[in-house]
């Protein structure tokens, strides 16, 4: 049964119904083979661009689906609720087109946002070092000026390890965060092509779960790229990358709440079928108490990204409720998925049934985009008057 | 908080499971969990510790059944991290040989248990069928008495020693009744219309074999009814108790060693510089778990104790097990979540234990039946 | 700090100013002596009824604000941050009027409707048994028809004990459930007078909290009323308590939220202004990551009933979202009042702080209108198919 | 689950206990909610009783320290729902009496002990100030020596007995540093300048006094010194883990009660046609609920056996003291739920066991402050 939904114009209706069905002909069909041989989807995210899918929070005018974030994370969510890795790889590409569109120059958006944003090329994010996970005034990756004969700055030569990136590999374009500079105000954001001389990446992250998009670090020995790969100034990066967090955050509480939904839906549609003690399993008070318990988690998750989407959407503040979102949906998440594998018993254990998977999918979400505590500290320097 | 469990002969036989697991699992523990296996030299390197002490001095074994040493083996597997591999043999041993001791005949003693003590038959237990799980009166594989033979028929699934099992104690239905209908019979390797399905593919506990049985027309001899016709419900519940509170040791020791890798990590691992242990919120959540582990350790020990005297009750060891395992499930949780990103990554233990542990509050009768028992036992209309 | 609240219109911002402005002056400073001394705030419901907060989700034709709920729980809950007892006793008059709103003929809401939501008349809902809890169909109390002279109805002759009445004895009318016939099709709803012969209220029973507004049982021993007090038709009684049930829960989960956003904020203040070892208890990380628990609990909560009302409001399903929010509404409520004493520490327990208070009232919102082991068998009931 | 603790004795005084709760607290204990305060003759009958026999026999006692009857004499007063009037009685044997018996030098027993034995002299112990809570360090009451006697000014807030104390241990500050500027003086009642201010209004509690004291130019001889001036840090640090187990030993004996009472009324109630016991929902949650208490109830008991050896750890005291309050306060939250709209009416016990047990969470150091001790005992960095 699909989600019975809140949307703000017909027009997104369609979209979600569109989703809906490319979802379920082209993810929900392939996602267990592909994570269990641990097997990249080539074409896949060709297939999604080419939908509209992947520019859909920007503008028009670059080719972009020019939605309000309240359609957008439900799009997500409809696409997490088949492939979680698929979903968070295009919450990640979205993040990664952020830079660009918000801090470019218009030569710039003209040269590569309209391929960006029709998924012709597809973005990873890079902003984590091996020693600093959401501490990004430790980071150590350098970016040191190139000068040609005249002395004029013709680019720069980056050095240093990256850690943690999604796509990592794969992806055609990286938005990259280095040091340019000591201390904070150092950090510079760089608009990078997935192959130059000088880039290598390690071997996939053996992880417990979203394993058909490969996680890996990246190694920078003294790579060079153009100087007008440079997004903002100097120096401007680490507010860049604040600038994206917080709805970074609201992409990964979408996409908990969809793997939340399909768990739920799993849990639901087992517990109709399987009896025991001569009743179907749903009537059993204990199971359907917990069930209700899933689901109220579900329905609360959405409402409450939701809730933070609008707040975007109308220009107001929204990170403190981007926060709470993310510890919502993500603990409602593993929670939901954890409950999921309970009520399939040994079933659920196995790889015949999602749930197990989906349980695995959900713990990163607790982790990754800041950790859950992370996501408290925020919270309470918010409290702190 | 100190234990007042182990005597002297306990922390010495802790010493030999220690280089036992260094010598003989640790080394190959990664080539079993790609084989999805342990081998049967296990079992009987296994025998040769001590395991299967519980096999009277006539059969081979020592006669001494004392919790207190299956504790200590399954302390040792989670704390070294191959918990998964010591499934198999602890079930082998505290599971399926108290049937043998308690319900076979003194001709069956003389047949199985040598092997069973020293390893080299190996057990299985079989008992869940597709749809059933600890609903007993679903069971539908059917035995049909043919002169001195029963012809056996139907299939079962998550059977643990799935495939390395020699000797496959089979719960089947012998008559009509819900329960009084149900027989025990020990289906041995190679007989024929015996298959063994698939090894299952499991969210972890890849180490051990988990798998579907099926027998089509299967004749077994009269002479391999373990307990009398009819009395099978009686022989799967009797032995429930310290099948269930020997989950709920492993469990436990599990979660302990998640917070002892725990505790080394975040001493270690430095944020905005400083470890991340400083922080007060880590130092709150590991000062709950060790919390935690210290009031449950003194439950399970008493369990342990009475389980030794015999005085364990069923509704007791149900306590035990839904608490120990549910308490496994949050604990791990915890300390991947202290681990950060790297607690995804399987190269460290806890992302091992997290997947593996997912399974206690399922088997062994779930966390929801467990709290039907208790909850029946105080008559509440 | 006043709550950033999203509202659909200028006119309820001026609404929710109006509100607060209101209840700063006339709920705030009374509600503790009022409270601790058990007295019932004499006028207080007229002058509530004066700014129109008594009628806020009705047609305007009869006097109501002709809100959509979106808003008027919103109201709800900044009366509920205020005084909990006025706010849940607002939001059980606004269901007291929803029988004669939504099935009394015209002539019966030209006579009775005007008075009941301009706050003139003061309602009370009589549905509950000593015996019958959340069970309708167990209900014993019964009404007999009176006939006149020549045969005709002229009234009913009600006989029996009713249970829970908030508001009882001081109310000026009741929406009272009754038996007119055998079996669960034969419950009939009335809209009798607060005074009349034959009808006599017990002793305010001795709650844990909602102290200044009386809950008591009634004894109704013969009293007739006229036969044109028969709301809807006979037997259809349990259609129209059903038909209210879904949204009396959207205000109890709007006046929990409200709750809990009061104890929160008195948390916050105190643990910013509090110090222990050389900082304010703000700054501890233990207590800081608890303050964001509580915070995102409050946040989601008000997210989740306002999904709800706003499917109410688009007369789209909503009572499963009703159920979901009063679920997490009210148990967050629970832990956050809760955590909120712990916060304070011995002055926390002490009546010299309200979160006391808070604490006592909450655990009340996780029984009335349907304990939450209800909410969850509703739920459990829509996911088996 | 059985326990292990008692001797023949502790049931022997178990049933002295029951009588003496039955002729003494029971009638009288709605007076004294209303009256916010118990008697004095409940002191000296408890003294009859032998609550106070730690003190040694040449004073009037019987020279028993053991902990088991404390924990007698808790689990019964919950049983009976009259445990806030039991508090003070506590408070004077289990906290006060040990830092006479532990500090006091022989003539300041032979001044006191008597009295405090059969329950003549009622003891307090004033630590917390307005604006400080745990934090020692803090304390500002100030007692400046002056000859043969010191000059107490001050506040002190939350101090159980209150009202009904004549010898009140008051922490002051007789040095600037932090920890070894503190000593404890014992503050007589009718010494000029010793005010009681009002009788604290609490949420629940209501038995017991909770007051403010004031000290102005209050003249205490040298005499009254409770150890040497500068080591009353360490006369307050010593005794907190046994403080803090009787708080948890309470709890424990309050959830438990709980549960009892609650499962007397699911068997009563019914809704639908049946008992709301036979309900599967409530069922679990019982079920849930006896796990945990039996499972701490172990715990506990070590715990106490520990104490009685003199070898339970602050570390431990602290574990069963958050674990066992947190426990209570979801148990009882939960049978208050069980209840439905009864459990929120006063008549009913567990509705005033609600708003009793909350403090306990909070006083003899809040969960807060016991994480913080386990946490830093981890040694995480």
């Amino acid at each position: 049964m699909p989600v019975d939904r809140l949307l703000p114009t017909s027009e997104a209706e369609d979209l979600i119904m569109l989703t809906r069905e490319l979802a379920d002909k082209e993810l929900a069909p392939r996602a267990d083979d592909h994570e269990k041989g641990e097997i990249y989807p080539e074409g896949l995210f060709a297939t999604l661009g080419r939908a509209g899918l992947l520019g859909l929070p920007y503008p028009e005018a670059f080719g972009g689906g020019d939605q309000p974030y309240e359609v957008y994370l439900q799009v997500l969510e409809e696409l997490a609720a088949r492939w979680a890795a698929v979903a968070v790889a295009t919450s990640v590409h979205t993040l990664a087109c952020h830079p660009l569109n918000a801090f470019g120059t218009d030569a710039q958006k003209e040269r590569w946002l309209p391929a960006m944003l029709a998924g012709e090329a597809i973005g990873g994010y890079s902003l984590s070092e091996p020693q600093a996970g959401s501490d990004a005034a430790a980071l150590t990756c350098k970016a040191e000026p190139v000068t040609g004969a005249g002395g004029e700055l013709t680019g720069y030569r980056i050095t240093g390890n990256k850690a943690w990136i999604t796509h990592g590999g794969k992806a055609d374009f990286y938005s990259l965060f280095t040091r340019t500079a000591p201390g904070s105000r150092g950090i510079s954001c760089f608009l990078v092509p997935g192959a130059v001389e000088g880039l290598s990446f390690g071997k996939p992250e053996e992880k417990m779960g979203l394993q058909a998009v490969p996680t890996t670090s990246a190694m920078w020995d003294g790579a060079v790229i153009d100087a007008d790969r440079l997004i903002g100034t100097e120096g401007q990066g680490l507010q860049i990358a604040f600038s994206a967090l917080d709805s970074g955050r609201l992409g990964i509480a979408a996409c908990a709440t969809g793997l939340a939904q399909a768990a739920l839906d799993v849990a639901v549609g087992y517990a109709n079928e399987r009896t025991a003690f001569g009743r179907r399993i749903v009537d059993h008070q204990g199971l359907g108490f917990l069930l209700a318990d899933m689901a109220a988690a579900v329905d609360s998750a959405r409402a409450t990204y939701l809730d933070a989407a609008r707040r975007r959407d109308l220009g107001r503040p929204f990170g403190r409720q981007a926060s709470v979102a993310k510890l919502i949906a993500t603990d409602a998440a593993m929670k939901v998925t954890t409950d999921a594998v309970q009520v399939l018993g040994g079933y659920g254990y196995t790889r015949d049934f999602p749930v197990e998977r989906y349980m695995r999918e959900a713990k990163i979400m607790q982790i990754f985009e800041g950790t859950n505590q992370i996501q408290r500290l925020v919270i309470s320097r918010e409290l702190a008057q | 908080m100190r234990r007042v469990l182990f005597e002297s002969e306990h922390e010495a036989f802790r010493d030999s499971v220690r280089s036992f697991i260094d010598k003989e699992m640790t080394p190959n523990y990664g080539a079993w969990e790609r084989a999805g296996i342990v081998p049967r030299q296990l079992f009987t390197a296994a025998g040769r510790l001590g395991l299967f002490a519980s096999v009277p001095e006539q059969y081979g074994g020592a006669g001494i059944t004392d919790f207190r040493f299956h504790t200590v083996f399954c302390e040792e597997a989670a704390r070294a991290g191959v918990a998964p591999a010591a499934v198999g043999l602890t079930l082998h041993a505290e599971v399926c040989i108290p049937y043998f001791l308690g319900l076979a005949t003194d001709e069956q003693k003389q047949r199985w248990l040598p092997g069973l003590a020293d390893g080299t038959l190996i057990a299985a237990i079989a008992m869940t069928e597709p749809g059933t799980g600890s609903d007993l009166s679903g069971i539908r594989t059917r035995a049909v008495r043919d002169g001195d033979e029963y012809v056996v028929n139907g299939n079962k699934t998550f059977i643990t020693n799935g495939i390395n099992a020699d000797l496959v104690i089979t719960a089947v239905r012998t008559g009509e009744h819900p329960h009084k209908g149900l027989s025990l019979l020990v289906i041995e390797r190679g007989m024929p219309g015996f298959e063994r399905g698939r090894n299952l593919e499991k969210v972890g506990m890849h180490a051990q074999d988990t798998a579907e049985l099926s027998f089509t027309d299967v004749r077994v001899p009269v002479a391999n009814l373990l307990g009398a016709e009819g009395e099978g419900f009686y022989g799967l519940t009797r032995n429930l108790p310290m099948e269930r509170l020997g989950i709920a040791v492993a469990a436990l020791a599990q979660a302990t060693a998640a917070v002892e890798y725990t505790i080394d990590y975040v001493r270690q691992r430095t944020a905005f510089g400083k470890p991340i242990g400083a922080l007060q919120h880590t130092r709150f959540r590991l000062a709950e778990l060790v919390t935690e582990i210290d009031v449950t350790q003194q439950f399970l020990d008493r369990c342990v104790i009475e389980a030794n005297d015999g005085t364990l009750s069923p509704v007791d060891a149900a306590k035990a097990k839904w608490w120990a395992t549910e308490l496994q499930g949050r604990v791990i949780d915890a300390c991947v979540q202290m681990h950060g990103g790297y607690g995804y990554m399987l190269e460290y233990p806890i992302a091992r234990d997290w997947i593996d542990s997912r399974v206690s509050r399922i088997y062994g009768g779930s966390t929801e039946i467990m709290k039907e028992i208790i909850g029946r036992s105080l008559e509440l209309g």
